[in-house]
């Protein structure tokens, strides 16, 4: 794990490759703040009065029913849907509302999406290198070199998420569970203050989900996390605080034992069973 | 096991992705009005194997029998369907530009009672399809892509029915539900189940049969009570 | 036997100039076969060398350099566009070529080493215009043409010829459209109120190639007759109106040196023997054809004079050289380049003819510079020596750059 | 009609004409009874045969007089010579001088017929015949007599067309005849019309009451006359006139907008026929067919070709052509599809390289086949003209039809689409091809199908386009264009954006044109276009939502 | 170096010395040779070569937008045109008063037409310096306004690549006027000299021919350049899931822009050498059916491999002037089937045929290939 925290620890940023944006800060409380949000689809009430934070350092679960809005939650923060009203706030200096995708996630918000999606013209390895934490704008891209240093920390990566031996090969012929995996692996290149992880472990075996677990578990306290899943399973092993989320706003929220003995979250998400 | 009782026999059954040899010498028996499940890890080639059942993929060698003689591998894709296969890909595949009732009407075709209407049954299973009938596919969220591409399996009533992990990203109630379905399908309909899954409890819970896969090969085999520790251990962990 | 006289045949066969020019190339390979039936010239035979510049200007040229450079050619005939003209112009005179240009144009060029065999404005434009003016009486008028050089200039010098014959300038109306057009309901429409002051209007068409099938349909379910406001074009020949259903144009008008319909023996005789050429009972001919026949045979006359191919020499012969026009008169080259030209005014016929409602009395010869734009008022073109020169100022006796120059290249 | 001054130097008196008409007009019924049992023999002292060998003969100054000539000799066959005069078709054999009428003029030999006896005289070389003279200005006189003649044809739209005929060109001698005809004439609008034509001369003479006559009047002669009274120095006169006339420009202005908007319409029209088909192969199945205006100039040559087979009967000819210009149209279309597409699935942009090739070689096919030149296409009766609603507003005829024909085909095609199973499965075909195919979805007759379909409706828009344009081999690119800018514009794959872009930028061409002119309106027009595409990134109806995001 | 990068790439080596060699041999054959002799190389062989080498430079520029950002530019005949002109502009100016009307400032068509004095866009075209920066600047200018529009809002896929077509459409028009100033169709010709050489010499001739070589060099060491960077990697991930590339924190429209504005300067420079070299420059160069030849061209060389857009760009043009000469009636046929057959049974394009006969050595990531679902239509 010390790998991780390695890749992790922000200070080890080298000063010329610091996006220029202000630093996030959250000095006064939660790294996400959502208040009041609304969308709506052709009269289709998605996100319907919610309210969320996020607390710098959280791992935070999100379940709730299919349709239930999680998604488009993400793509609200990540600035894919303007919501119709309501404010997002990124610590308490940055309104996100007023920025687009890049300009977000150079200010630290790393997103894996639900369907994976990677560059499939590209290789693992250069999926990879395009994640990593660099300026992003156009002449520095264009003069960027390939360091020693970088290719180390990417073989790291690589490491962790299991691809070494196809980092050559195009990202396209990966498969389901694999491209899930080269997507935890970009965001973890990116090192985001906050990562939003949609699905993470669907396709995945009981032994990746483990692996998974730990690897976002470990990242939590430097990182803030927020994971979206339906498998209860998975849930539970990593859950401290589990928002439920339900036809678009907050059903329940608490610990996983609090939120899976609530008859409202059994009734409308778990089912008798779980 | 007699022929006659093998909703699908494969033998031998070879397939290459340009130059790597993606399925090798693949042996897989489905047993008619049975669920049999298919385990592997991730990239083995459970989706591989599914797509060479439906004809998506081309295989080198090998033969895949249907119902007791019909070679598969001698027929087009869209004859497939026909002969009774229902298919849920990997990843949903639902049309994302159609509405729900469109992406289930597209079943119709082949529908052996030449029937113009979506079975009421569909919407019965899964109500939320027919609260969404007029919302275009790609709309949906993605467990109710999910339910969707299940009832549009459904909608050509198939003898045999294909689930690539049909409870990936589905809310915990109506995977459930989901198992319950394929149960009562098998039970009242005698429909076949082929299905690839991940998640053991499932497994165990709604198959009757599993399979497992290693690197292309078929490696066990049996009744899902045989599925001990030991197996998972072997083949399922990394 | 001698080495054959090349004959380099330059005309779009593919694109969008192909509708006009394909005939042109064919009307050669006519002329040279009809030659070698008779023996060839000098006791050589000619041999076509055709090229496809498919419509394409820098292809031209390039075709052009071509045929000079590579094949040889003693003589090119060729191009349609003035555009294609200009693009080959440079090349022909490095490589000191042989062109004869067999379209009318706008004028205001004379090149030593091209032959302008087609109209310049004196020959088409003003005469029509004067026909119009007194013998239909026309008071207002509608200058519409396709948005390039050929039609501005010709309208320019329109304008000034009219308001030089007292016509007010709100009784001239202009309009011009892009190539191709095809959708002229708004502009046949203000034609219509234009001509519904009371004067008498007609049209003075320089729309080239395809706008003009649309345009005339226009008119026609606009209900405009000939006897309401005629229209008089430059650039519709017999080729252009065996692609439009006539019956709604009898009676308007064209412009040309030449008609198909044009009652003389030397014509009959020459559409025998296209029809013959063709294979194709219904085939037409149009004036760029005439201007090809008389062409060609000048350049035949030119050689037998000077005894050889010899460029400078044949440049040399053919000033003053006489053929038969296909009118029943005489074609003679003038020093400037360009030819004498009978001016016939033709009403289009149900049958896709054009009758001869009249003509000018005696030929005329081109004028390489009009005398009715400021800038080249002055200028005139003589290639017969000591003059030798295509644009030389009367009023300041000097030649024009072009030949100064060629005179310094000539002394290195 | 149109205003026409009689020139200057017309020494042609118009009083006399109409005498001799009236009279002649008394004769020819007379004859008309008399000639059912005359024999056509006595051809040798026939006065008709002087009357035309002198037409043949005068020198064009005295043309007039010949004609006068004729028409009052009330020879029943004058009509016939007349016309045949003012269609070029009388001319003179040259070694004997007799004057004949050319029935077939086109070819080296042209078949002729004796003026006298109406016999057939066979085919005779275009060398030996010698075409009696005639130009504008003497048919321009000849319509008029002939128009003459019509003020008491039985039809009433006939009179009345001869009377509007008669607008702006009353003099003195014509007023007393005029206002007999006015006595008897039964029929309102013709007397309406008639009224205004005396009115017109009345204004000229300066009546203040005949002022009120013009003042509803939309005919541009009336106008004229109003506006020649403007300016007189009849103070009172000049004033009303310039009342009616401010009344009559408000009208005209109304009418003005009615026509722009119809104008644009008809654009639209033209547009939206062009770029429909390419809708369904491009916008649905996704070939950028670059070959689309060639399979549109197929359906342009069917139109010429079905006329060819019929001759003589354009409009039938027409009407078979739609089917035909489809089918043609469509069979070409299952041709490329079955040659070429069906080995480029998945690979659209290459669809572009070689449909581009195709119709490089259409055109040259085309080129070599039939011709480089443009083919006749001809109007039929029913599409020439226009559908006049007023004298200031008349909408044509042959543009008329295309806009109905436009609607229609769209209809139809929405039909397909939405209605039928082909619309739903060739969507999920494009959509997901191996997931169509899993669920029975036959894809490559779907293809088939759906090329067939949207080149077949090419081929019709060619056909309709054979009204308005070139048939010729460049017919197609001077469309493909346009097409895929209309389809793009509505939004790809949207059926309703093609119509609804279509006739907006139609209209929007059309409304520019007026101050811009074609050329500019044209650049504003694709200046539009760009900028829209800014607002709009995925055209007029966008597919919105993830859905689209795929 | 990003610039240099390429030079050390393989690849880009047996690109630059097949190019140089050819140019060498060229101007040797041309030089040494007696002029009878079979070997000996036309000064008309030197500018049909000098002209394939233009449009080889046009469609490395096409490809470079197309082939790695996804951006079907069906307009930069546009660009090239601009160049064109600017080259044209200058060319003008140095004919002096040598024109026929002598006019020492005014080009002949505006002293025929009756202008009395030059419009402002015209002034300074008499510097040489400032004509080759316009060369680059206009069509930059250009790119750069019409692109910063189109992929700030996101215009993509068929969107995109109609409304380039518009573009050079409506510039089309808009030259075709005469009352633009540029000469409208009959455009800019009767040039005399550049830098002060006669134009109309062989020796100058085949200056513009090594000139034009070695500008196709460098064109093509800068998009290999790009394409090996980082950027050139960024630019496929835009072409291939631009959203993605957006939550990495790539500004995707500014990648756009750059790779779109460099690719139309390049455009334009291969218009500028193409101008003296043909004689003429006419808005039919502005004509949307050019830009999608060039775009042919292109694919039939093979996509996203730079050194294929060459080989298509030569090899189609090769094809016209051969297929011109040899059977004017039917060569669209012949050229209309090539395009065809290449589609059908070389979907990579030559490159493609290359690229797999010496398959096995080649490193895959010299050939990214675009999957299909993210082509440009719906
Ligand atoms: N663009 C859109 N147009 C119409 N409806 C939409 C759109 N986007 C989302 N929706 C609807 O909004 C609701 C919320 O969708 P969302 O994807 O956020 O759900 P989710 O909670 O992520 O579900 P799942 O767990 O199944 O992924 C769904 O009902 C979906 O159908
Ligand atoms: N189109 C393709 N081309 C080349 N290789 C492929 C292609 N599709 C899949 N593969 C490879 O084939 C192997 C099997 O893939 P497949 O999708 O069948 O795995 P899977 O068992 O379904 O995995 P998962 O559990 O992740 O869905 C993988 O290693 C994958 O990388
Ligand atoms: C009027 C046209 C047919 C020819 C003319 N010379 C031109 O400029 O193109
Ligand atoms: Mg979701
Ligand atoms: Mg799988």
């Amino acid at each position: 794990m010390s790998i991780i925290e390695e890749l992790s620890n922000r200070d080890r940023v080298f000063e010329f490759l610091t996006p220029a944006v202000s630093p996030v800060d959250t000095r006064h409380g939660p790294i996400l703040y959502m208040e009041d949000v609304n969308v709506s689809f052709d009269g289709f009430r998605a996100i319907n009065n919610l309210n969320m934070t996020i607390d710098d350092g959280e791992l935070r679960c999100i379940i709730g029913p299919n349709g239930a809005g999680k998604t488009t939650m993400m793509d609200i923060i990540t600035g894919k849907t303007a919501p119709d009203t309501g404010s997002v706030w990124f610590g308490s200096r940055h309104n996100l509302l007023t920025m687009n995708e890049p300009e977000i996630a150079t200010l630290g918000i790393g997103r894996k999406f639900q369907k994976p999606t990677v560059f499939e013209a590209l290789t693992v390895f250069e999926n990879l290198e395009l994640a990593m934490a660099t300026d992003k704008r156009v002449i520095p891209t264009l003069r960027a070199a390939m360091k020693a240093e970088f290719r180390e920390r990417i073989g790291e990566v690589l490491e962790t998420i299991g691809l070494q031996d196809l980092r050559n090969q195009l990202a396209g012929i990966l498969s389901h569970g694999q491209k899930q995996w080269l997507e935890i692996g970009m965001l973890l290149m990116q090192k985001p203050r906050l990562l939003l992880v949609d699905e993470p472990v669907a396709g995945m075996t009981e032994q990746e989900m483990e692996r998974t677990a730990e690897l976002l578990t470990s990242l939590a306290g430097k990182q803030s996390v927020v994971v979206v899943e339906h498998d209860m399973g998975f849930v539970r092993s990593i859950a401290r605080k589990v928002t439920v989320l339900h036809q678009g706003s907050v059903l329940a929220e608490g610990s996983m034992d609090q939120v899976s003995n609530d008859p409202e979250v059994i009734k409308v998400y778990l089912g008798e069973e779980a | 096991m007699p022929t006659e009782s093998q909703m699908l026999k494969i033998e031998k059954l070879n397939q290459f992705y340009g130059e790597s040899h993606t399925l090798w010498e693949l042996e897989l028996d489905v047993p008619k009005g049975q669920c049999t499940c298919v385990m592997g890890r991730n990239g083995v080639g459970k989706t591989t194997l599914m797509k060479c059942v439906m004809g998506e993929e081309t295989t080198s060698s090998g033969s895949i029998q249907f119902d007791g003689g019909t070679e598969l591998i001698k027929q087009k894709l869209e004859e497939r369907s026909r002969l009774g296969i229902g298919y849920v890909p990997q990843g949903r595949q639902i049309f994302p530009l159609l509405t729900v009732e469109e992406n289930l009407r597209t079943g119709l075709a082949v529908r052996k009672d030449g029937s113009k209407k979506i079975p009421e049954r569909i919407y019965e299973l899964f109500p939320v399809l027919k609260e969404m009938k007029n919302r275009r596919g790609g709309d949906l969220s993605g467990g109710q892509q999910q339910q969707l591409a299940i009832g549009r399996a459904l909608v050509i009533e198939p003898q045999l029915l294909i689930l690539d992990e049909p409870g990936e990203g589905i809310q915990p109630n109506i995977v459930a539900q989901i198992g319950e379905v394929i149960r009562r399908l098998i039970k009242e309909d005698g429909l076949t189940v082929l299905l690839v899954e991940q998640k053991l409890p499932f497994a165990r819970k709604y198959a009757d049969r599993f399979a497992i896969m290693d690197r292309g090969r078929r490696v066990a085999e049996g009744e899902i009570a045989e599925l001990s520790d030991e197996l998972i251990k072997k083949h399922l962990t990394v | 036997a001698e080495d054959p006289i090349k004959v380099g045949i330059l005309h779009s066969l593919s694109g969008t100039m192909a509708i006009s020019e394909t005939v042109l190339k064919d009307t050669v390979e006519m002329l040279i076969a009809k030659q070698n039936a008779e023996g060839g010239v000098l006791g050589r035979e000619l041999e076509a060398v055709v090229v496809d510049p498919a419509s394409n200007w820098p292809l031209f040229a390039e075709k052009a350099r071509e045929l000079l450079a590579q094949e040889k050619v003693d003589v090119i005939f060729g191009n349609w566009t003035s555009v294609s003209r200009k693009s080959v112009l440079p090349v022909v005179e490095e490589l000191n070529g042989l062109l004869f240009y067999p379209v009318q144009y706008e004028g205001e060029e004379s090149s030593e080493n091209v032959f302008y065999t087609g109209a310049a404005p004196n020959q088409q434009a003003i005469p029509a215009v004067d026909y119009l003016m007194n013998n239909i009486g026309v008071e207002r008028w509608v200058l519409a043409g396709t948005d390039y050089v050929y039609p501005r200039t010709t309208n320019k010098i329109l304008e000034t010829y009219l308001m030089d014959q007292g016509v007010a300038k709100e009784d001239i109306m202009i309009n011009y459209t892009p190539f191709g057009h095809s959708d002229w309901q708004n502009i046949v429409s203000d034609i219509k109120r234009f001509g519904s002051a009371g004067k008498k209007t007609a049209v003075v068409s320089t729309i080239n190639g395809d706008a003009n099938v649309p345009f005339y349909r226009e008119l026609g379910n606009q209900g405009i007759s000939a006897s309401d406001i005629p229209v008089v074009a430059f650039s519709v020949g017999e080729q252009e109106l065996s692609g439009i259903d006539t019956g709604p144009l009898v009676g308007h008008l064209a412009a040309w040196n030449y008609f198909m319909s044009v009652d003389s023996d030397a014509n009959y005789d020459f559409i025998d023997q296209w029809i013959e050429h063709t294979g194709n009972e219904e085939a037409v001919t149009n004036d760029p054809m005439e201007a090809h026949y008389i062409g060609f045979n000048m350049y035949i006359e030119a050689v037998k004079k000077a005894g050889t191919t010899d460029v400078d020499a044949v440049k040399d012969a053919i000033i003053g050289v006489s053929v038969p026009n296909l009118t029943g008169g005489y074609a003679t080259m003038m020093p400037n380049h360009h030819i004498t030209k009978p001016v016939l005014i033709g009403e289009i016929q149900d049958n896709g003819q054009f009758s001869v409602v009249w003509e000018t009395p005696s030929t005329v010869a081109g004028d390489a510079w009009s005398d009715f734009l400021p800038g080249s008022r002055d200028l005139i073109a003589d290639w017969r020596k000591p003059m030798f020169c295509g644009s030389f100022n009367t009023a300041t006796g000097k030649c024009g750059a072009s030949a100064g120059e060629m005179a310094a290249e000539e002394a290195e | 009609m149109l205003p026409r001054l009689s020139p200057p130097q017309l020494a042609f008196n118009r009083q006399d004409i109409i005498m001799s008409i009236l009279r002649s007009l008394t004769l020819l019924l007379i004859a008309l009874v008399s000639v059912l049992s005359l024999p056509a023999s006595a051809q040798e002292d026939d006065p008709g045969k002087a009357l035309l060998n002198n037409l043949a003969e005068v020198p064009a100054s005295r043309v007039e007089e010949a004609i006068n000539a004729i028409v009052s000799s009330g020879d029943e066959r004058a009509r016939g010579w007349l016309e045949a005069y003012g269609n070029n078709r009388l001319s003179r054999i040259d070694d004997t001088g007799q004057v004949v009428i050319v029935l077939n003029n086109r070819g080296r030999d042209w078949e002729i017929a004796n003026p006298l006896t109406g016999e057939n005289m066979g085919e005779m070389s275009r060398r030996e015949l010698d075409r009696i003279a005639i130009n504008n200005r003497i048919r321009g006189q000849l319509e008029g007599i002939l128009a003459m003649l019509d003020l008491n044809a039985t039809d009433p739209d006939v009179r009345e067309a001869s009377a509007q005929d008669m607008m702006g060109k009353v003099d003195a001698s014509l007023v007393e005849p005029l206002e007999a005809q006015l006595e008897r004439e039964e029929n309102a609008s013709v007397r309406n019309r008639i009224e205004e034509a005396l009115a017109i001369y009345r204004v000229g003479e300066g009546n203040l009451e005949a002022v009120d006559v013009l003042a509803g009047s939309l005919h541009p002669r009336a106008r004229a006359a109003l506006n020649e009274a403007v300016r007189s120095d009849n103070p009172a006169l000049a004033d009303k006139a310039e009342q009616a006339l401010a009344s009559i420009e408000q009208k005209l202005k109304l009418n003005r907008a009615a026509e722009t908007l119809y104008f644009g319409l008809s654009l639209g029209s033209v547009l939206v026929l062009a770029a429909i088909g390419l809708a369904i192969t491009f916008g649905v199945m996704g070939v950028i067919n670059m070959a689309h205006g060639e399979l549109i100039m197929l359906g342009a040559y069917t139109t010429w070709g079905m006329q060819q087979l019929l001759p003589g009967q354009p409009g039938l000819a027409l009407i078979f052509s739609i089917p035909a210009g489809f089918l043609v149209a469509a069979t070409a279309g299952i041709i490329i599809e079955r040659s070429v597409i069906q080995f480029l699935k998945g690979r659209p942009l290459e669809t572009l390289l070689a449909t581009f090739g195709i119709s490089l070689i259409l055109q040259q096919l085309v080129r070599t086949v039939i011709s480089p030149q443009n083919r006749t296409v001809v109007t039929p009766e029913w599409m020439s003209g226009s559908l006049v609603i007023n004298d200031a507003l008349s909408l044509t005829l042959n543009r008329l039809y295309v806009l109905a024909f436009a609607l229609i085909v769209f209809a139809a095609l929405m039909m397909i689409m939405r209605k039928t199973r082909l619309g739903l499965e060739v969507r999920a075909v494009t959509q997901n091809r191996a997931m169509a195919r899993s669920m029975g979805i036959r894809a490559t007759r779907v293809d088939i199908m759906t090329f067939a379909l949207g080149s077949g409706v090419a081929g019709l828009a060619g056909v309709a386009l054979s009204q308005l344009t070139n048939v010729g081999p460049n017919l197609g690119q001077n469309y493909i264009i346009d097409s895929f800018m209309v389809v793009v514009f509505g939004g790809v794959g949207n059926l309703w954006g093609t119509l609804i872009a279509g006739l907006s930028l139609g209209t929007i061409n059309q409304l520019l044109e007026p101050w811009a002119g074609a050329v500019l309106a044209k650049i504003i027009v694709l200046v539009f276009i760009i900028l829209f595409i800014q607002k709009r990134p995925k055209g007029l109806f966008p597919q919105k939502g993830r859905a689209a995001e795929g | 170096m990003w610039l240099t990068r390429p030079l050390r790439e393989r690849s880009t080596q047996i690109f630059l010395g097949v190019l140089f060699a050819a140019l060498a041999i060229v101007t040797f054959l041309h030089v040494a040779m007696p002029e009878d002799s079979a070997l000996y190389v036309s000064a008309y062989t030197v500018t049909l070569l000098g002209k394939y080498l233009c449009y080889a430079l046009l469609a490395v520029a096409v490809d470079l937008v197309w082939g790695y950002l996804g951006i079907l530019s069906l307009g930069h005949g546009a660009f090239f045109a601009i160049g064109g002109y600017a080259m044209g502009m200058y060319l003008m100016r140095q004919i002096g008063d040598r024109g026929t009307y002598g006019d020492p400032i005014l080009p002949d068509f505006m002293v025929f037409l009756n202008w009395q004095e030059l419009p402002w866009y015209w002034l300074g075209f008499d510097m040489a310096w400032f004509a080759f920066i316009m060369v680059l600047l206009a069509p930059g200018l250009l790119a750069l306004v019409f692109g910063f529009l189109a992929f700030r809002s996101r215009v993509t896929g068929v969107y995109l690549s109609i409304i380039t077509q518009a573009l050079t459409f409506a510039l089309m028009l808009a030259f075709f006027r005469n009352e633009m100033g540029f000469g409208g169709n009959n455009g800019l010709t009767d040039f005399r000299d550049i830098l002060g050489f006669n134009l109309r010499t062989d020796a100058t001739r085949l200056g513009l021919f090594i000139a034009t070589g070695i500008a196709l060099a460098i064109g093509y060491v800068i998009c290999r350049g790009i394409v090996t960077s980082k950027l050139g990697r960024v630019s496929i991930a835009c072409r291939d899931a631009e959203a993605r590339a957006r939550f990495l924190g790539y500004r995707v429209d500014r990648v756009q822009l750059f790779v779109f504005v460099v690719s139309a300067m390049l455009a334009g420079v291969a218009g500028a050498l193409y101008v003296p070299q043909v004689g003429i420059i006419n808005p039919s160069e502005f004509s949307p059916l050019f830009s999608i030849e060039v775009v042919v061209w292109v694919a039939l060389g093979g996509r996203a491999t730079l050194y294929g857009a060459v080989i298509g760009a030569v090899l189609v043009n090769y094809a016209k002037t051969v297929f011109t000469g040899v059977m004017p009636d039917a060569w669209l046929f012949a050229l209309g089937g090539l395009f065809v057959l290449v589609t059908v049974f070389l979907p990579k394009g030559i490159a493609g045929l290359l690229a797999s006969r010496r398959k096995g050595k080649q490193d895959e990531q010299d050939t990214p290939t675009a999957p299909s679902t993210t082509e440009a239509t719906a």
